[in-house]
């Protein structure tokens, strides 16, 4: 029935529209109202999304859904160009699904401006969408920095005490991760004559061109991924925002820029990317081992989630360009396993986007009951929230990677990938396996079994309809993907192996 | 001594320019005496206009320095008269009391 | 000679406006304090009516008027509409101000006028001694204003320094001039631009003339280091004055750069290319970080304009056709944008009280969502985020310097616009995530509301579709 | 060294003096009439330089009118005239070597490399005209045919100085008291005289 | 077959989703009924299959059932592999499992007094834990079933799973919860290194099907890797010790076996289930299902048979010093998974499966037994509380004789036979560290027999330590309890005899295992092997049986002869005693350098590098830089004119010299 519609446009623009006739609408109206308003925008968003699965065909590594190019700013030939391949699909699904979630879970839980809050997302879910399906570099770098608004926002209107340092801290530092990148677009275009990402893409570049713009492109990325060492900012912005906020910043925004580096570092400067591969590789495990032992020590459990979801991320970056050292290693014959490494990262950053969210959401529930986040001030929710407590330990396997659930899938296949590389990457990235288990766990331990610590752990209410309804949908999400993945990463075959193939021809 | 020429008017120009500059910087009392090395400053640039006017036989430099005799006493004038309110309002027109805004 | 050999028809917009302002002053004369808002109408219909005679007049070609006194070509006539509409605004936002601090007097739009007529002229002038006229016509009327509070201290002694600045400005700006006038002898710009073109030796002079010449410029924008009076200007003049200082005059010392450096000294490029370098890299260091610093949201913004001059000097020096449009882009969309922050000043200001300094911005978002919404707008605008204008404004220029192999200079530029990021961050900051303090109602006229509206709907909507008026700004220089 | 260059190098030096004087005097009057003095010498070049009008329209118009413009206002704000040299020996190197390096550089311009750049012949040697040629008539013309819009705006400007003065400085004080003519020509005599009659007292 | 093969698993999930989802619904009957029904009927179908691959001798069964994804070439599947190994673990499997269901009626009756009055989780706690089992031998049953390694570690990370649900299932218990984590670490560290094998398997195969690596296996012979630069390993050997230091952690070999003895924290019925009879024998059946490439690594069987022998010798060690009853049946556990190993390290992989089967059997019955006592002892596990509860037990106490017997390995039972085997096997093995592995085989015997027969005398006989109240209420449990005691005691005794023929030297295994010539002890043993008769009359001339009957009469003489004398042996080699007791000071090392170790790399990881230097330096202290240095620039605005007018002259001035006198 989608055929003929220009699908894109409409899952970017029906957000932003709805979110502006709410932010018109103003709190002056009824709350539930402007609620159910947002919710229905946010459904309606995700049935389209939908139509991008079904008709898409999977055969093929072309644009799909393209539209336009129209012209935008004939003065520097930037056009509003939107389209999806295998790895864009995906994620603007997770974006659509995961918005629907979010809208939800903040029902009762914001009473400050609730139409502000809710515009906020819906603005801001039209942006990252359009992010994914933006195939002008321009249009991408404005969907990029808008996106920051309403997040910085979000954070800092609706989050916890220390939230403006934290806001501000997000915002200068993904800003500073941007403005290189959009020098290194426009010394492109004076190259190449085009802001096309797909022209950059065939554009011949010299070694030293790539290096600099490929540290440009990873300035902006790495922040946003985030990779070690420019991560600080997430856990500040995790504590501090609220649960909405912290659901779409793990869920999605990380996600940007992993897609950054598919869409842009990788094809654009190849070279550049297998001759530094090292420095990401390094980052990506320093991230998982060194991250992982942070996240140990916590004692904010958001913080811990944080820091957990930067450790998740790792796996996402050491997939994207471990390829390389596959191909080089001579003792791996068969040469292959680049594309089970990318597939892996792909997986690996849509199933830490339902999980992680999942985990956000689940501290939420507990934060709008005891306000307050440190595990010490629990123990034995068990006993009083049964249902929810279940709901805690199957997402923590989850997040510990346990087989069956998603989690298990894209470390599966990023570590039987690594080791194609080398021994060493494998055996480094394995340790999530114990120590994610380790985080997470004690984590559960604490906070869930054991005596009832306190009275108002007694006094607990356990999960109503409408958290039970978000907990559940994500639970079978995370199972379904866990048990059936085939058809995320079936998707995402012909793209990969085209981009892999492209990649694998130098530029010089 | 040699015979004067086109240099030696803008030299003494040039001269007149330097010393309205260092009076500019030197004087730290009163705005007046600012307003009078302009003056000066507009002197120079008149005797400069006039020298070129006269070797180039071109009246156009000495109707600029006209125009700039007419805008001069202007200036001078609203000069004066914000140097006035600055008084009602301050009582004193030092320099170096002009700095209620800084930073 | 008759009177058609003068071509005069060309300057009807002006003549207009003069006459006006003179019926302006002869009107105010006789009308009772109750009455000035007469006054204050015809000072709008004399803005509206110059605005309509120039639409009216053909856009492409170049005429000269008075013996080549007067040149009337695309550029003088954009600029020209862009200086009417923002005097218009600026007065619209000022009539509240200045009736709450009951100074609402027909000297005001006189003065104004008189200024607006000075541009104009700076805008069409063909001739050193027509640039010096229409630049003193301009600076004398602002002196006066700056000072137009007369029993505001700040505002005097603000007056003072600007005058005694500008006045030294102006006086090297005749040396140069003079020495320009001497070595080409000629003052009409054509003239001179032959002369530099055969220049031999004497081109050491022209420089030597340039660099006197480009001081009074540098002055005019405020640029680094010629910027000193414009924090205290600012901060110290009545917020209405401000709004124009700030926003017109930007495009009238453009217009005088094309005119000056462009035009007439095309072949000094490398030269002042150089010294526009240095300016630029200059302005963008100092004025974004010493706005940092700042906690009177007037000076702050005064800082930002310094910073924001020297990346229209990077369009400026990049010195091709399209690095003149982008410049022009920027100067349109910047005085638009700041125009648009001043009119929140001073919809937040009532009587006796200034909403100038940033604390006074606290919770505006509870006050008056909307405008903490207009005003974040432009903020963002300013700091170059898109989808606003300011972004599209900086994208342009720095497109412009990377063409030209100065990528350093662009990352220079990215790196002062990150700390700048900072400080208007701020005000959003205190806008949104802080508890208001004031719970005054904002009380200001539905004219006000209307245009300061419009004004931040179209920061915005111009960077939702910027290509109309970069295709505009293009047209002019081809 | 002809009697022009004679004429010349005096009034050079009695400019600079002046100038310089302008600069260190104390007292702001002193400087004020200083000025003057430079004007003075300035015209008397400019008459060397054949632009006669200018010369007189200087010493009228500014010596005339501004210098003592300047002068009143001096007196009006009056200033204690002490402290005025405070600050002034302390910035004096500074500034002294700022000049001396600017006049250097300048003179270095205009006067040595001057006669090299100075481009064509025709800058070379002064031109003299005939004892016909009248300046002013010179000046004139052009001023009401090719200069005819600058001449115009000067106006304006002229007009822009007089409003924003008075708007600025002029103010109305409630107690002052002064005549009004027209009332005075108005007033009839019984308005001030009153003409009482009274009765005589009766002697006994 | 194929909808049974299928039937198998899923009923046993049907059970555990019915009673984990609608348990509240249907109440604790219609939970533990629903379970029941599923494992039994996966019982049932089991038994159908082992007819059908055994009796039958169908061929091996290998199909996919689905496709879990493919990614270049590369097919994640699940499917199922049936051959002769795979249905007698499902057999044991299911059968086992069936038992405990039934025992679990009765164990979990008044579960409600493990938990806090007002706890939520404790109201539908006996239907979780019906659900939780079942889940288990689901777990379970994929893991034996799997025909390629994705599948093999999803079973391996399930019953991990579950065991952490069942270790921590009395959720309130901090000691429980403990246990529980700790579990699933160790065994996370395991996987740690199955997964790296698998990888290398992926690696050098480009397969995950048993069948196709096994396919390659020679080429992975030849090849080599180098782990660390310029040492080159085979990678066959690199690939198995990859694999079996997962099977370490299943299967609680040392240093991974600490999990073990901590989980006895958990229900009793799953100390049997679990922790005796077929989780922990995971990595025993793994080893064996994948013996064509152990087979071709004799470093990787050295390896193994020396952990095993370690292991074997020093678990059974500890067990002498524990009085929790539990806690002896747990480390004789370990020792016999030790046997096991050796086994497996002896390429003897029939025996070592063989073994398991015994071993489950009899091992579920004690534990089962102990179970049965502690009931009756209100939840008393102190043996040194106990003493004299023959007369009060009678059922309990043959069977728990049987089911010692069997673990000393008496004469024709069961353990015996598998026993005797293993030692026998040692003795022929070549392998280097064969010699040791033997060495300590032995002397496992006769420290099995004092310990078993020490608690035996502890519990059973003796004087009655227990005080009045106790006293009072002891009676047998209900039967529920003892009617699967006797049910699994029958097999202890005569499973062996019945099967060891066919099962050890009837190579009834041969295609499911493998053996190459070159290590083939077994072989060499059944040389010798002239029926069951023979067998137990072979057994009276090796020095095992003898060590066994020293043991016992060792614990005789000690605990009821001079039962002052233990107390004498624990001052003599206090030192000994000490360190036994400490469990050789392995969980303080690991609380030390893992867990205290970690944290506080972490808190500097954090304090260090995240706070101090990154956010500290870099971020915030660029952010201050920039400020002070505008505090400082601002001061050049001084507000004064003629600083101001001076900036002016000096831009002049500097343009000037800059472009006109240069």
């Amino acid at each position: 029935m989608f055929a003929d519609w220009p699908l894109l446009s409409l899952t970017v623009w029906i957000p932003i529209l709805g979110g502006i006739a709410i932010l018109l609408s103003g709190d002056k109206g009824s709350a539930t109202g402007v609620r159910r308003l947002a919710v229905v925008v946010a459904v309606v968003t995700f049935i389209l999304s939908l139509g991008l699965y079904t008709g898409f065909d999977m055969n093929t590594a072309e644009m799909q859904f393209v539209e336009g190019p129209y012209e935008w700013i004939g003065a520097f030939d930037i056009y509003y160009h939107l389209g999806v391949d295998g790895i864009s699909m995906p994620l603007i699904i997770l974006t659509t699904f995961t918005m629907i979630l979010t809208l939800i879970a903040a029902w009762k839980v914001i009473q400050k401006k609730p139409a502000q809050y809710l515009a906020a997302f819906l603005i801001m879910e039209g942006l990252m969408i359009g992010v994914f399906a933006a195939l002008d570099s321009i249009l991408f770098y404005v969907f990029w920095e808008g996106m920051l608004v309403p997040m910085f926002i979000i954070i800092g209107v609706w989050g916890g005490e220390r939230r403006v340092y934290a806001t501000i801290k997000f915002f200068i530092y993904t800003f500073i991760g941007s403005v290189f990148m959009l020098i290194a677009l426009i010394y492109m275009y004076y190259q190449n004559g085009s802001f096309a990402i797909l022209d950059m893409h065939a554009m011949k570049l010299s070694m030293d061109e790539q290096l600099l713009i490929f540290i440009a492109f990873l300035m902006a990325f790495a922040v946003k991924v985030p990779m070690w060492p420019v991560h600080t900012w997430l856990p500040d912005a995790h504590v501090e925002a609220p649960t909405g906020g912290s659901v779409i910043l793990a869920a999605i925004m990380l996600k940007i820029g992993g897609y950054g580096f598919l869409r842009f570092s990788l094809p654009i400067t190849p070279d550049a990317s297998d001759a530094l591969d090292w420095l990401i590789i390094t980052m990506s495990l320093v991230a998982i081992v060194y991250i992982g032992f942070v996240a140990l020590v916590q004692k904010d459990m958001k913080k811990l989630v944080a820091y957990s979801s930067i450790a998740h991320m790792g796996f996402v970056t050491l997939g994207l360009f471990v390829v390389f050292q596959i191909w080089e290693n001579p003792a791996n014959s068969s040469g292959s396993g680049a594309v089970l490494a990318v597939e892996g990262a792909i997986v690996q950053m849509i199933s830490h986007g339902f999980i992680s969210g999942a985990m956000f959401l689940m501290i939420g529930v507990l934060y709008d009951r005891m306000h307050t986040r440190n595990i010490q001030d629990y123990g034995g929710v068990v006993h009083t929230m049964p249902i929810f407590a279940g709901f805690a330990v199957f997402f923590s396997m989850a997040n510990a990677g346990l087989p069956g659930t998603s989690g298990f899938v894209g470390e599966f296949m990023v570590i039987i990938a690594s080791f194609h590389a080398n021994f060493w990457y494998a055996f480094l990235a394995a340790t999530t396996l114990i120590l994610g288990a380790a985080y997470t766990l004690w984590m559960v331990k604490r906070v869930f079994y054991g005596e009832v610590a306190n009275d108002n752990v007694r006094a607990l209410k356990d999960l109503n309809q409408r958290e039970l309804l978000i907990m559940s949908t994500l639970a079978v999400v995370v199972l379904a993907m866990g048990l059936y993945p085939a058809p995320v990463v079936e998707v995402m075959h012909a793209t990969i192996e085209n981009l892999l193939q492209h990649v694998a021809v130098s530029k010089l | 001594m040699l015979s004067v020429s086109l240099s030696s008017y803008l030299t003494l120009a040039a001269i007149l320019f330097a010393i309205s500059i260092a009076g500019i910087f030197l004087n730290r009392k009163n705005v007046i005496v600012l307003l009078m090395c302009v003056e000066l400053m507009l002197l120079a640039a008149n005797i400069n206009f006039i020298a070129f006017s006269h070797y180039l036989n071109d009246p156009a430099g000495q109707i600029f320095v006209f125009f700039i005799l007419t805008v001069a006493a202007a200036e001078a004038a609203i000069g004066l008269a914000i140097l006035v309110v600055l008084f009602r309002n301050r009582r004193s027109i030092n320099v170096d009391q002009l700095n209620e805004m800084k930073g | 000679m008759t009177l058609e050999a003068l071509n005069y028809l060309i300057a009807w917009p002006e003549i207009f406006l003069l006459s006006m302002a003179c019926i302006v002053l002869v009107v105010d004369a006789f009308i009772s304090e109750a009455k000035r808002d007469f006054s204050y109408l015809l000072a709008q219909l004399a803005l509206l009516g110059s605005f309509a005679l120039l639409l009216m007049q053909s856009w492409d070609g170049r005429e000269l008027a008075f013996n080549n006194m007067f040149v009337q070509d695309a550029l003088s006539t954009v600029l020209k509409l862009g200086i009417l509409a923002l005097s218009a605004v600026a007065f619209v936002y000022s009539r509240d101000y200045l009736k709450d601090r009951n100074i609402f007097k027909g000297e005001y739009y006189v003065l104004g006028l008189f200024a607006v007529l000075g541009m104009m002229l700076m805008v069409s002038a063909n001739n050193l001694l027509m640039i010096y006229l229409g630049l003193e016509l301009l600076s004398l009327c602002l002196y006066a204003m700056v000072a137009f509070n007369r029993d505001n201290s700040n505002a005097s002694e603000a007056a003072v320094k600007y005058f005694v600045l500008g006045a030294i400005a102006s006086g090297m700006l005749l040396y140069g001039m003079s020495i320009l006038y001497g070595l080409s002898g000629s003052l009409v710009l054509s003239d001179i631009a032959i002369a530099i073109n055969q220049a031999g030796d004497s081109r050491i002079g022209m420089v030597f003339a340039l660099v006197f010449i480009l001081v009074a410029l540098a002055f005019k924008l405020g640029a680094v280091p010629f910027h000193m009076w414009v924090p205290d200007v600012y901060h110290g003049a009545p917020t209405a004055v401000t709004a124009f200082i700030g926003t017109a005059p930007k495009l009238a010392g453009f217009a005088l750069i094309m005119r000056l450096l462009v035009e007439t000294m095309g072949e000094l490029q490398t030269d002042w290319q150089q010294m526009l370098i240095i300016l630029s890299v200059l302005s963008m260091a100092t004025g974004n970080v010493i706005a940092i610093a700042q906690s009177n949201l007037k000076r702050m913004l005064a800082y930002s304009t310094i910073s924001h001059v020297g990346f229209i000097l990077l369009g400026i020096l990049a010195g091709t056709t399209e690095s003149y449009a982008a410049a022009m882009f920027y100067t349109l969309s910047y005085a638009l944008m700041s125009l648009g922050a001043f009119g929140i000043i001073m919809l937040l200001a009532r009587q006796g009280f200034e909403a100038e300094e940033i604390d006074d911005f606290r919770g505006l978002n509870q006050r008056s969502p909307w405008f903490a919404f207009l005003m974040l707008v432009l903020m963002l605008s300013m700091a170059g985020i898109p989808p606003t204008v300011g972004f599209w404004a900086k994208l342009a220029v720095l497109n412009m310097v990377v063409q030209i192999d100065m990528l350093w200079l662009a990352l220079v530029a990215v790196f002062f616009s990150i700390i700048g990021v900072f400080y208007y961050l701020r005000v959003i900051k205190v806008m949104y995530f802080d508890e208001a303090v004031d719970d005054q109602p904002l009380s200001c006229g539905r004219d006000m509301q209307v245009t300061l509206s419009a004004n931040a709907l179209l920061v915005l909507a111009l960077g939702i579709y910027p290509a109309g008026l970069m295709a505009l700004c293009l047209s002019v220089f081809i | 060294m002809s009697f022009i260059d004679f004429i010349f190098y005096i009034f050079a030096a009695m400019l600079i003096v002046a100038a310089l004087g302008v600069i260190t005097a104390r007292n702001p009057v002193h400087s004020a009439l200083l000025l003057v003095l430079a004007f003075f010498a300035s015209s008397a070049l400019w008459i060397l330089l054949e632009a006669e009008f200018l010369a007189i329209v200087l010493v009228l118009v500014y010596v005339g009118a501004v210098m003592v413009l300047f002068l009143f206002v001096v007196m009006m704000l009056d200033i204690n005239v002490e402290q005025m040299r405070s600050g002034f020996v302390r910035y004096l190197p500074i500034g002294a070597l700022v000049a001396l390096v600017l006049a250097a550089q300048m003179i270095w311009i205009v006067g040595a490399v001057g006669p090299d750049i100075l481009g064509d012949e025709s800058l070379r040697q002064s031109v003299r005209h005939g004892a016909d040629y009248s300046n002013t008539k010179e000046l004139g013309r052009l001023l009401y045919t090719d200069y005819v819009l600058p001449f115009e705006i000067a106006a304006v400007i002229l007009l822009v100085a007089i409003v924003a003065a008075i708007s600025l400085t002029l103010r109305r004080r409630p107690f002052t008291k002064y005549q009004t003519p027209a009332n005075q020509v108005k007033v009839k005599r019984n308005d001030r005289l009153k003409i009482m009659k009274m009765d005589a007292e009766a002697k006994e | 077959m194929e909808s049974i093969y299928l039937a198998i698993p899923l009923a046993s999930l049907a059970g555990a989703i019915i009673a984990g989802f609608f348990g509240g619904y249907l109440g604790r009957k219609g939970a533990h009924r629903a379970t029941i029904l599923g494992v039994g009927t996966s019982f049932v179908l089991a038994l159908l299959a082992l007819n059908h691959h055994v009796f039958n001798g169908a061929e091996a069964y290998n199909a996919t059932v689905y496709t879990w994804m493919i990614s270049e070439g590369l097919r994640f599947e699940i499917g199922f592999l049936i051959d002769k190994l795979t249905v007698v673990m499902m057999a044991v499997v299911t059968g086992v499992s069936l038992a405990v269901h039934v025992y679990t009626i009765g164990y979990m009756a008044d579960d409600k007094h493990n938990w806090p009055k007002t706890s939520l989780a404790g109201t539908n706690s006996y239907q979780r834990f019906f659900s939780y089992i079942s889940l288990f031998t689901f777990s379970m049953l994929m893991l034996v079933m799997a025909n390629n390694f994705l599948q093999l570690f999803f079973g391996w990370e399930a019953v991990g799973l579950v065991s952490y649900l069942l270790i921590g299932f009395w959720s309130v218990r901090p000691t429980a919860v403990y246990a529980n984590m700790k579990a699933f670490l160790v065994n996370r560290v395991g996987d740690f290194g199955f997964i790296l094998g698998i990888a290398a398997v992926v690696m050098y195969t480009g397969s995950l099907d048993y069948y196709e690596v096994f396919g390659q296996v020679d080429s992975l012979a030849t090849q080599t890797m180098s782990v660390f630069p310029g040492v080159d390993w085979n990678v066959i050997s690199v690939i198995c010790i990859l694999l079996f230091v997962g099977a370490m952690g299943k299967s609680a070999q040392v240093p991974l076996h600490v999990w073990l003895p901590d989980s006895m924290e958990g229900p009793t019925p799953i100390s049997a289930l679990i922790h005796a009879a077929t989780m922990v024998t995971a990595g025993i059946f793994m080893v064996s299902r994948m013996s064509p490439l152990f087979e071709y690594s004799d470093a990787a069987l050295s390896f193994i048979m020396v952990i095993g022998a370690i292991t074997a010798f020093s678990m059974g060690l500890i067990g002498v010093v524990q009085n929790d009853i539990k806690r002896v049946v747990a480390y004789s556990t370990l020792s016999q998974l030790g046997y096991m190993t050796v086994a497996l390290g002896a390429s003897a992989y029939s025996v070592a499966i063989f073994h398991l089967m015994t071993h489950a059997f009899f091992k579920a019955l004690l534990f089962l037994a102990a179970g049965s006592v502690i009931i009756s002892m209100h939840h008393e596990q102190d043996m040194r509380k106990m003493g004299g509860l023959k007369k009060y037990l009678p059922i309990t106490y043959w069977t728990s004789l049987i089911g010692s017997l069997a673990l000393i390995g008496f004469p024709g039972s069961s353990g015996f036979f598998s026993k005797d085997s293993i030692i026998e096997v040692v003795h022929y093995s070549t392998l280097p560290g064969s010699g040791i592995a033997y060495a300590a085989v032995l002397g496992g015997v006769f420290i099995t027999a004092f310990y078993t027969f020490r608690m035996f005398f502890l519990v059973f006989h003796g004087k009655e330590r227990m005080d009045e109240h106790t006293r009072e209420h002891l009676h047998e449990p209900p039967r529920v309890v003892t009617w699967p005691l006797i049910a699994l005691a029958i097999p202890s005794v005569i499973i062996g005899a019945m099967t060891i023929k066919s099962m050890v030297f009837g190579g009834y295994f041969a295609d499911a295992i493998f053996v190459s010539e070159a290590h083939n002890a077994l072989a060499k043993f059944s040389e010798g092997f002239h029926g069951v008769w023979g067998f137990v009359e072979h057994g009276f001339k090796g020095p095992a049986l003898y060590l066994a009957a020293l043991g016992v009469f060792t614990a005789w003489w000690m605990y009821i002869k001079q039962p002052g004398s233990a107390g004498f042996f624990v001052q003599k080699f206090s030192w000994l005693h000490k360190l036994l007791e400490n469990k050789y000071y392995i969980d303080d090392f690991n609380d030390w350098a893992f867990g205290a170790g970690s944290r506080g790399l972490g808190k500097r990881f954090w304090m260090l590098g995240d706070v101090a230097v990154i956010d500290g330096f870099f971020v915030n202290g660029s952010a201050r830089a920039v400020a002070w240095f505008s505090g400082v620039a601002r001061k050049v605005q001084t507000g004064l004119l003629y600083h101001y007018a001076f900036a002016m002259i000096i831009g002049v001035l500097a343009l000037m010299t800059l472009f006109v006198i240069f």
